[in-house]
């Protein structure tokens, strides 16, 4: 079930699946009599991004964001589900031979990390980390390739000269827009963002999301934004995913989902975030934590933090269906059960 | 549990088979066993006939499955030298070998903890940059000068211990032990020490590392803000912490002791495996040679398990999760 | 008991029991305490009565023993003409060592319980110069204990007689830990003790393989005998108050010798041609080396230079016979002459742990030759190696070498035969030890007659003739005879016998 | 969180903190000087060794054993005197320092490669690539040194019987001693690895489609290295005393070409005797070699190491 | 009323090979008895560093370069570690950001518990083992007398805070300092956490200095907050003031900066630039090359805390208010 698009997708990801084996080794296992455990980070996620659009994937830590984030850009190969990009499916691209329209298309999609310490190699200078895309690429070499590495260095606020220092010698905020000036250096058009803010302080966290949303606008670039801060996925997304346990339990365009938020999960999340306007608000008191993905529970992985759960959310799994302006997947809600 | 100790055990087997293959290869490689077993003017004919009845003219792989097979049987055939099952002599030297390798050991572990922790809490002291300083030059010297040395002072000049040997041993009929003795103690004391002092250099600054490492750990700060004594926050917390890699590498120098042993036992003449294993090697008696690698190999692998177990008796994480590398 | 057990250590180990199994001299001569033969060897090597009280030459080919009366084993049987008969026959048998100690073809037959003769095949007029070496063993012992055959060198399993000792001599053993300890005790029941001139009671035997560790135990008065001291400790065991050496010449000649075998050596640069097939060389190599340093400065002069492969001691006209002198000029002029003015590469094979300070000699050699222009590749190694390369078995795969050489006999003849005749390839035929094929007919011929000679002029004139052409052609270069150096606590007195065996019979404590 | 450069990156010489660590222990400055002293002097060992030890045409055996020149007997052409064979010692000495060192570092670099490579490769490609290449490790730490250098020499000695010690002896003891030390290159590297494999610049940069082998090569093996610095150097002290006790035992250099073991092995032997120089000073050397670059692996191991700071 | 705790002046630094950095520098302010602190800054302002030195838990080769710390009107700051250390744990209880390695992984909880509170209260081991299995209860920890044996591992996050929070309280401390409690857990837990610690706090009659980066929190918790830049505190007071009507321009530069739930822009305000590190602040106010209301003044002198209404704020723009006396007694 994909959900409806406005005008042609770039990205369309289908029936998304991955799970992790982390069974103890073959022997341990089969003299123990336990069978093979896999944690299953992902499971069967659907979504579409269009062009110049910001979708975002919410979810508390281990619910599988990074997952896809990494399964979208082809780090790692699904189990099951496609991910197709301007109408090319991705293979996974760390183990070389791929055709010349993967090719292509691989330099069209970029990502930036979360943590600005590690994502760039301490060993190389700044302007042979952002230059490198283009040596891989073939994009431009000797004097074209420095020129262009200056270019991308002013255009994320940093001084041309900065290429000759190594990463060690820079802020994190600095960091984090050396590795969108990398990202951008092999001039894609999908860019992956995951947690791109979260190691930064507020006041860094702003000139960074200032930043990329002014690189959206300049050239059109389509995000994939992953966080789990609720404020900054509102301020930065068009439409927004939740994930729960590796599954989305609800999609839906921003203004919906911050304003008239319809699964419990989602609700929860947003009452929990401790609210600088002091409203002191009315809230669903968050309970409980996070199930083990390894043994999720059975039906609705939420039930047994959900205030709303019955019997059937206990057996049976809810699918994502389409409600008010985006898709949930919640029996209460579709039973009608759910208050708004 | 059970799965865990079978997973060592077969690891076990093939390392065995490995080492199998290996002493077997190498050794028979080496120099001809024809010449030690017979005096100088014996005729080639003569040499002959014995080659073949000890099989060294059979292809390789069927000698090699004759080894294997003898081995598993606890039978490494007759010391060429000797004229005595090679099983016998390991059996009787094993006890000095592994009195020896375990008292120096234990001095290891005893003195080199203690001075680990001591250089570890109290960095800047003194003392504990002596004990650096001591213990380096301990490792930059090698060990059979250090030996020639001990003897040159306690024995020749001061005559305090024995220079050579055992001293009186008593023989509890499986066993041999030089430990009921005060000749036997006190022979005991000078290669124990030669033997150990390498390890206890290295478990001194392995102690100290990771005591310094522990000590800047959260929970130790955690402690301190509980206001925990000085003594429950060393000793009961992070001694503790530091001592999985201790177990570790203890375990593996344990084996190398045992090994290094060949050179301790050559020089206070202590009666023991390593000694026989290098005569062996001079006299090129491979049967001898063959059953000591394999012997220490066996070893090495018991004290793996034993070091394995040890971990999950110290460190609970493991009981559930199995041994994270 | 302490000042009446008396403690030794050897640099080697005493690997069995059986008096038969190795002939190795440390083996035998730690043996010999436990059991004897007919004839015994005096403090002097003189040959004195042992088993048999008497023996007489009844013809050429014929000896005849009468053994002595009223000798038990230790375990309480008597000594019978069974028991020589015995024994004879386990010499000889297969799996044993000393073979060689009883000529083929000789017959041993019993006339009473106390009178055995043996009839020879050929005259053999040193018969019994070995026989102080193949002891002799209680008949009914061995049958009883499953020890009748020897426990050979490649033997599974040992039999009784390998790991049990049970003979007539002076010392009982009470325990054998082989590497480990030996234990001896005074036999009281022996046929001398009336006469006996030792006076203790107890033998404790280690073996100390690394020189330092046996010095120390010496000088650390853990030991009241330690043997050998290596030449260069001498000085210091000697100062040290409480401890003395004991210093002689051993028969053993240490020499050099040349592959004149091969029509190209294995390990040379000269190719076609064997440049030490030519006398020229040969004697150029002697006389480049200075041996009165080496015996100087390596064995500290506990080394006889010497001109011939035999002691002195051995044969009473050595004295006529003189090294070359020390000439490199001479010996430059004779590789010019020879045609290697330039000198040629050549590789040496030494043994490292064998001889008195053997890889010190050798790379001395080494060195002085690189002063006449040969260029000597040194190959020193463990005497397993080194005799698995050099000897028949490996196929005499040598061109330049250090030996050492005791006539086991004590005669010339031994060396004579051993080392200087002509062999065929494998050392089935001719001196089995002649690593070069040294080869002159007139040698071979002398060596024949001189074994059945039993006039000792003729004898030792057909000696000498031989050892003048093996002098003058430079068979091989005779370096010296080693010397002894036994480390001794200054209370105790022993006897020091030129073939290095310790007899515990003369040890007074 | 913190916005500050948190840890210098490890092992760039020039990054001062090294160096200001540096300039600040005596004890590591004065360790510096000696090794340099002893590396320059094994260096530079055949312009200021006043003889050539390797000469043999100039050896006299009649000048054997001659003292150091300031005790009687002594004499100024032999500084540190002489040992049995007549060669002076301090020409020996420097000419064994150097073969020690030669044997030290190509032995430590032979380690280094090869258990780096595997290392990098098992960390790298993971699966049933590392558990083989880490269970060969486990049975390699079965053997110590001497035993594999014991086998070693035996093997290649028996497999080439016509080889002379002196052709033999530097390979077999690199090999043996190499072969018992990379085990603790793989390990470190491989762990080293598996951290920063997981790191998102190796993300970053598999994203951009370089090979594995670039990967490895480019960007994992330069932020593995520091470790491994430490490990070298004080393998570099092992390795030489390693080298001693072997020949100690009988399979070192061959005495024609003698090590500092070689020397000492030699030396051994005139303990007693009262020729102290011939062990004494090969002793010195060794000791303060080892020491020294113990000394110097100690200081690097715990400036590079930035918790300790 | 004797505020539970009161600092003065509070100075931390470092000598490094570059000179000597000052951390925290002249850091003043003070919490009464139930009432909650929040500090708040960005990394590297010195937070940590002021709750570390209060507990006098300052690492080599940080070290106290002056002021004083009072606690309950008793100088702290200079007690021998003998005497500091009963004061740790029993009279002041800390909390530590990350609880995965707050806890020593190779003893149960239990013994952690009991050791902690025989450590500073006399009770016989079944007693003590009583009251952890109460306090594990208080906390909120399901089954509390099963689990008390388990070792860390077996716990998740927000139940090791919890854990964390226990052992903190187990002597009943008249101050707790919170460091960071909530940042390494989920915003789900985040919130049950912060309850539970307010809950037992104002339970036990504890003042609580919460040091956190985040606004937020703040917001929902604290009853004053301070906010640090570089070392100093540059504004302090009651919370709804600081975040509704700041004074800083710092303060307001953050308030802007956090995107918030409530309302939506499209353009986030930014501060300009980055914290200084410590060995460069900048002379003057640290904060002046990123201000956009600096004048002449703030480059060349250090502001000095104003009181302005409720709060105190270093800040020239706020000068004119004479100073009063700090003391409030
Ligand atoms: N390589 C892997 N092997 C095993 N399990 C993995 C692996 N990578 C991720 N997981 C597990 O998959 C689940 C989802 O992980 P993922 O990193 O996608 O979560 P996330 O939502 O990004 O969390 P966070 O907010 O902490 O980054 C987690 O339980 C995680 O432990
Ligand atoms: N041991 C130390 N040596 C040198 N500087 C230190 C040390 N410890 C802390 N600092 C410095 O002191 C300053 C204050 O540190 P502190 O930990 O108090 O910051 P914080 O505000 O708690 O930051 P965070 O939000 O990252 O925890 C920082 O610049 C830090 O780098
Ligand atoms: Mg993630
Ligand atoms: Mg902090």
């Amino acid at each position: 079930m994909t959900d409806p698009v406005a005008g042609d997708p770039l990205v369309a990801v289908e029936g998304l699946a991955k799970a992790f084996d982390v069974s103890a080794p073959w022997l341990d296992r089969t003299l123990g009599g336990e069978g093979r455990r896999l944690l299953r980070a992902v499971a069967d996620v659907s979504f579409t991004i269009g062009r110049g659009e910001t979708f975002a994937l919410v979810g508390e830590s281990g619910s599988g964001k990074s997952t896809i984030a990494r399964l979208v850009v082809g780090l790692i190969e699904a189990d099951r589900g496609t991910v197709t990009i301007d109408g090319v499916a991705i293979g996974r691209v760390s183990m070389g031979r791929a055709s010349r329209a993967l090719k292509t298309l691989r330099r069209r999609m970029q990502m930036i990390f979360q943590d600005p310490f590690a994502s760039l190699n301490p060993r190389m200078r700044v302007d042979a980390i952002v230059g490198e895309p283009m040596r891989a690429f073939g994009l431009a070499r000797g004097r074209r390739r420095r020129e262009r590495v200056a270019a991308l260095l002013t255009a994320v606020g940093l001084d041309p000269l900065d290429g000759r220092r190594f990463p060690h010698e820079f802020s994190g905020g600095q960091r984090q827009r050396i590795s969108i000036a990398r990202a951008l250096a092999s001039e894609p058009l999908f860019l992956v963002c995951d947690e791109p803010t979260s190691a930064l302080d507020v006041s860094v966290q702003a000139q960074i999301l200032n930043l990329l949303k002014d690189l959206q606008a300049e050239r059109g670039l389509t995000f994939l934004f992953i966080s789990h801060n609720l404020a900054v996925v509102q301020h930065m997304a068009d439409r927004v995913g939740v994930l729960y346990l590796g599954r989305l339990v609800e999609v839906a365009p921003v203004e919906t989902v911050f304003v008239a938020p319809l699964h419990p999960y989602t609700r929860m999340l947003l009452d929990a975030v401790p609210d600088l306007s002091m409203s002191s608000r009315d809230r669903l008191r968050a309970t409980g934590e996070i199930a083990n993905p390894i043994d999720p529970p059975p039906g609705c992985a939420f039930h047994p933090r959900c205030p709303l759960a019955d019997t059937r959310c206990r057996t049976e799994p809810p699918h994502l269906l389409a409600a008010g302006s985006g898709f949930v997947a919640c029996h209460a809600v579709a039973e009608g059960r759910a208050a708004l | 549990m059970i799965a865990f100790i079978v997973r060592r055990m077969v690891q076990a087997v093939v390392v065995m088979l490995v080492v199998a293959l290996l002493a077997f290869m190498m050794f028979r490689y080496v120099g001809d066993p024809i010449n030690q077993m017979v005096g100088i003017d014996t005729s080639p004919a003569a040499r002959e006939a014995l080659r073949q009845r000890l099989g060294l003219d059979d292809p390789m792989p069927l000698q090699f499955a004759r080894f294997v097979a003898n081995a598993a049987r606890g039978d490494f055939g007759v010391s060429y030298q000797f004229k005595q099952p090679v099983a016998d002599l390991l059996a009787a030297r094993l006890p000095a070998t592994l009195e020896l390798s375990i008292a120096s050991a234990l001095f290891a572990l005893l003195v080199g903890i203690p001075m680990g922790v001591y250089t570890g809490l109290n960095r800047h002291a003194p003392l504990a940059k002596l004990f650096l300083a001591v213990s380096l030059v301990g490792i930059s010297l090698p060990t059979f000068l250090i030996g020639i040395l001990f003897i040159f002072v306690f024995a020749v000049h001061l005559r305090w211990l024995p220079s050579f040997g055992r001293g009186e041993v008593v023989d509890l009929g499986f066993w041999t032990t030089g430990l009921l003795t005060v000749s036997g103690l006190k022979a005991l004391i000078l290669p124990a020490i030669t033997l150990g002092l390498f390890q206890m250099t290295l478990i001194m600054r392995l102690v100290r590392a990771e005591m310094l490492e522990v000590m800047r750990a959260d929970f130790i700060r955690f402690c301190r803000a509980r206001g925990l004594t000085a003594r429950a926050i060393h000793f009961g917390h992070a001694l503790k912490n530091t001592l999985v890699p201790v177990i570790t590498v203890t375990g593996l120098q344990l084996g190398s002791v045992i090994a290094f042993a060949i050179i301790t036992e050559t020089v206070f003449q202590w009666p023991g495996m390593g000694l026989l294993f290098l005569q062996a090697v001079q006299n090129v008696d491979i049967p001898i040679m063959a059953a000591y690698l394999m012997l220490i190999a066996a070893l090495f692998v018991a004290i793996n398990l034993v070091v394995d177990l040890l971990y999950v008796v110290v460190d609970p994480r493991i009981r559930l999760a199995g041994r994270a590398t | 008991s302490d000042d009446t057990t008396f403690r030794y250590a050897f640099q080697g180990e005493l690997s069995g029991l059986d008096p038969y199994t190795l002939n190795e001299t440390f083996s035998l001569g730690t043996l010999a305490n436990v059991y004897e033969g007919l004839i015994r060897r005096g403090p002097d090597m003189e040959i004195i009565p042992g088993l048999a009280e008497s023996w007489e030459v009844v013809d050429d080919t014929t000896w005849r023993f009468h053994l002595r009366r009223g000798v038990t084993f230790h375990n309480g049987n008597p000594f019978t003409a069974d028991d020589v008969l015995f024994s004879a026959e386990r010499v000889v048998s297969e799996g044993s060592d000393l073979g060689a100690r009883i000529p083929p073809g000789a017959q041993f037959v019993k006339l009473d319980d106390y009178t055995v003769e043996v009839r020879l095949a050929t005259p053999n007029p040193i018969l019994h110069s070995e026989w102080d070496a193949w002891a002799i063993m209680d008949k009914e012992w061995a049958e009883e204990n499953g020890g009748v055959a020897v426990t050979s060198a490649s033997a599974e399993t040992p039999n009784y007689a390998a790991l049990h000792a049970n003979g007539t001599g002076p010392f009982k053993v009470v325990s054998h830990e082989v590497g480990v300890k030996t234990v001896f005790e005074a036999n009281e029941d022996w046929w001398n003790w009336g006469d006996r001139s030792f006076n203790i009671d107890r033998v404790e035997f280690t073996p100390i393989a690394s020189d330092a560790t046996r010095v120390a135990a010496l000088l650390s008065g853990e030991l009241d005998m330690a043997y050998p001291i290596p030449v260069q400790d001498i000085p210091r065991v000697s100062a040290n108050p409480g401890t003395e050496v004991l210093t002689g010449p051993e028969l053993r000649t240490i020499f050099l010798g040349f592959d004149q075998d091969r029509d190209e050596l294995l390990y040379s640069d000269v190719k076609g041609t064997n440049p030490f097939k030519d006398v020229r060389v040969r004697k150029a190599v002697y006389l480049a080396i200075n041996e009165d340093a080496i015996a100087a400065k390596i064995m500290r002069n506990l080394a006889t230079p010497s001109a011939l492969m035999i002691s002195p001691s051995l044969y009473a006209r050595s004295g006529e016979f003189e090294r070359l002198p020390y000439d490199p000029e001479q010996a430059k002029a004779l590789l010019a002459e020879a045609g290697y003015p330039d000198g040629f590469s050549v590789g040496m094979d030494c043994p490292n742990d064998r001889y008195v300070n053997d890889e010190q000699i050798c790379q001395a050699v080494v060195a002085m030759l690189a002063g006449i222009g040969i260029d000597v590749e040194l190959n020193a190694q463990p005497k397993a190696k080194f005799f698995g390369k050099v000897l028949a078995s490996g196929g005499y795969d040598t061109s330049f070498y250090l030996l050492g050489w005791t006539a086991g006999s004590l005669d010339s003849h031994h060396v004579i035969f051993n080392l200087n005749t002509c062999r065929n390839a494998d050392g089935t035929e001719g001196g089995a030890f002649n690593l070069g094929n040294y080869c002159n007919p007139e040698v071979d011929a002398l060596g024949a007659k001189i074994l059945v000679e039993n006039d000792p002029v003729m004898r030792d004139q057909m000696i000498f003739d031989a050892f003048t052409i093996i002098h003058d052609e430079v068979s091989h270069v005779p370096l010296h005879q080693q010397g002894l150096a036994w480390g001794k606590a200054a209370g105790v007195a022993l006897v020091q016998r030129p073939d290095n065996k310790l007899l515990f019979d003369y040890v007074k404590k | 969180m913190s916005e500050l450069p948190a840890v210098a990156p490890r092992g760039r010489l020039a990054d001062s903190d090294l160096l200001a660590a540096f300039l600040r222990s005596r004890v590591a400055m004065l360790a510096a000087l000696a090794t340099l002293l002893i590396f320059a002097a094994a260096a530079f060992a055949p312009l200021i060794a006043p003889h050539d030890p390797y000469d043999l045409a100039s050896l006299s055996l009649l000048d054997s054993l001659t003292p150091p020149a300031w005790r009687a007997g002594g004499t100024t052409t032999y500084l540190l005197g002489t040992d049995d064979q007549g060669r002076d010692l301090l020409s020996a000495l420097l000419y064994g320092t150097r073969i020690s060192l030669a044997v030290g570092f190509a032995s430590v670099t032979f380690a280094a490669v090869l258990g780096i490579s595997l290392g990098l490769v098992a960390g790298y490609v993971g699966g049933v690539v590392d558990a083989v290449i880490m269970r060969i490790a486990d049975v390699q730490l079965t053997f110590p040194a001497i035993l594999i250098a014991l086998l070693i020499d035996g093997t290649v000695r028996g497999l080439l019987p016509g080889l002379t010690r002196e052709e033999s002896a530097f390979g077999v003891l690199v090999l043996s001693i190499g072969l018992s030390f990379w085990v603790q290159y793989a390990r470190t590297v491989r762990g080293s690895t598996l951290v920063e494999a997981s790191k998102e610049y190796v993300l970053a940069a598999r994203l951009i489609g370089l090979s594995p082998v670039t990967i490895m090569a480019r960007h994992i093996l330069p932020n593995v290295l520091g470790p491994v610095l430490v490990i070298a150097a004080i393998n570099l002290a092992l390795a030489i005393i390693t080298e001693a006790t072997l020949s100690f035992l009988g399979v070192g250099m061959p005495p024609t070409q003698p090590s500092l073991g070689m020397l000492i092995r030699v030396g051994q032997d005139y303990l007693f005797s009262g020729e102290w120089w011939i062990i004494v000073f090969p002793g010195a050397m060794l000791a303060i070699l080892v020491l020294s670059v113990n000394l110097l692996g100690d200081f690097l191991r715990d400036a590079l190491n930035p918790k300790l700071r | 009323m004797t505020p539970v705790l009161r600092v003065t002046n509070l100075r931390v630094s470092f000598p490094t090979r570059r000179g000597v950095l000052t951390a925290v520098d002249g850091v003043s302010f003070e919490i009464a008895a139930g009432e909650v602190l929040g500090v708040v800054g960005e990394s590297g302002a010195g937070k940590s560093l002021t709750g570390a030195a209060v507990i006098g838990l300052v690492d080599l080769p940080g070290r106290l370069a002056g002021g004083e710390v009072h606690l309950a009107g008793e100088r702290i700051d200079i007690l021998s570690e003998a005497e500091m250390r009963k004061v740790r744990g029993r009279r002041i209880g800390m909390i530590f950001q990350d609880p995965l390695t707050s806890l020593d992984p190779l003893k149960t909880i239990g013994q952690q518990l009991t050791e902690t509170i025989r450590t500073h209260l006399p009770l016989g081991r079944r007693a003590a083992r009583r009251r952890a299995v109460e306090l594990l209860e208080e906390v909120g920890i399901p089954a509390a007398a099963q689990r008390i044996d388990a070792y860390p591992h077996a716990f998740s996050g927000g139940m090791r805070q919890r854990v964390v929070i226990a052992l903190a309280l187990a002597a009943e401390p008249a101050l707790v300092i919170a460091d960071e409690p909530t940042t390494a857990l989920d915003v789900s837990v985040q919130a049950q956490i912060i309850a539970v610690l307010k809950r037992m706090c104002r339970e036990h009659g504890a003042a609580v200095m919460l040091i956190t980066h985040d606004m937020g929190v703040i917001a929902e918790t604290a009853d004053r907050v301070a906010v640090m830049y570089a070392g100093r505190i540059v504004e302090v007071g009651p919370v709804a003031d600081v975040v509704r009507r700041p004074l800083h321009p710092y303060t307001a530069g953050l308030m802007a900066a956090i995107p918030s739930l409530a309302h939506r822009t499209e353009r986030l305000a930014q501060i300009p630039g980055a914290m200084p590190r410590l060995d460069a602040i900048p002379r003057g106010c640290a904060f002046h090359p990123r201000c956009a209301e600096a004048f002449a003044k703030c480059v060349l002198a250090r502001p000095e805390p104003a009181v302005v209404g409720a709060s105190r704020v270093a800040c020239f723009l706020h000068e004119a208010a004479p100073e009063p006396a700090l003391a409030t007694t």
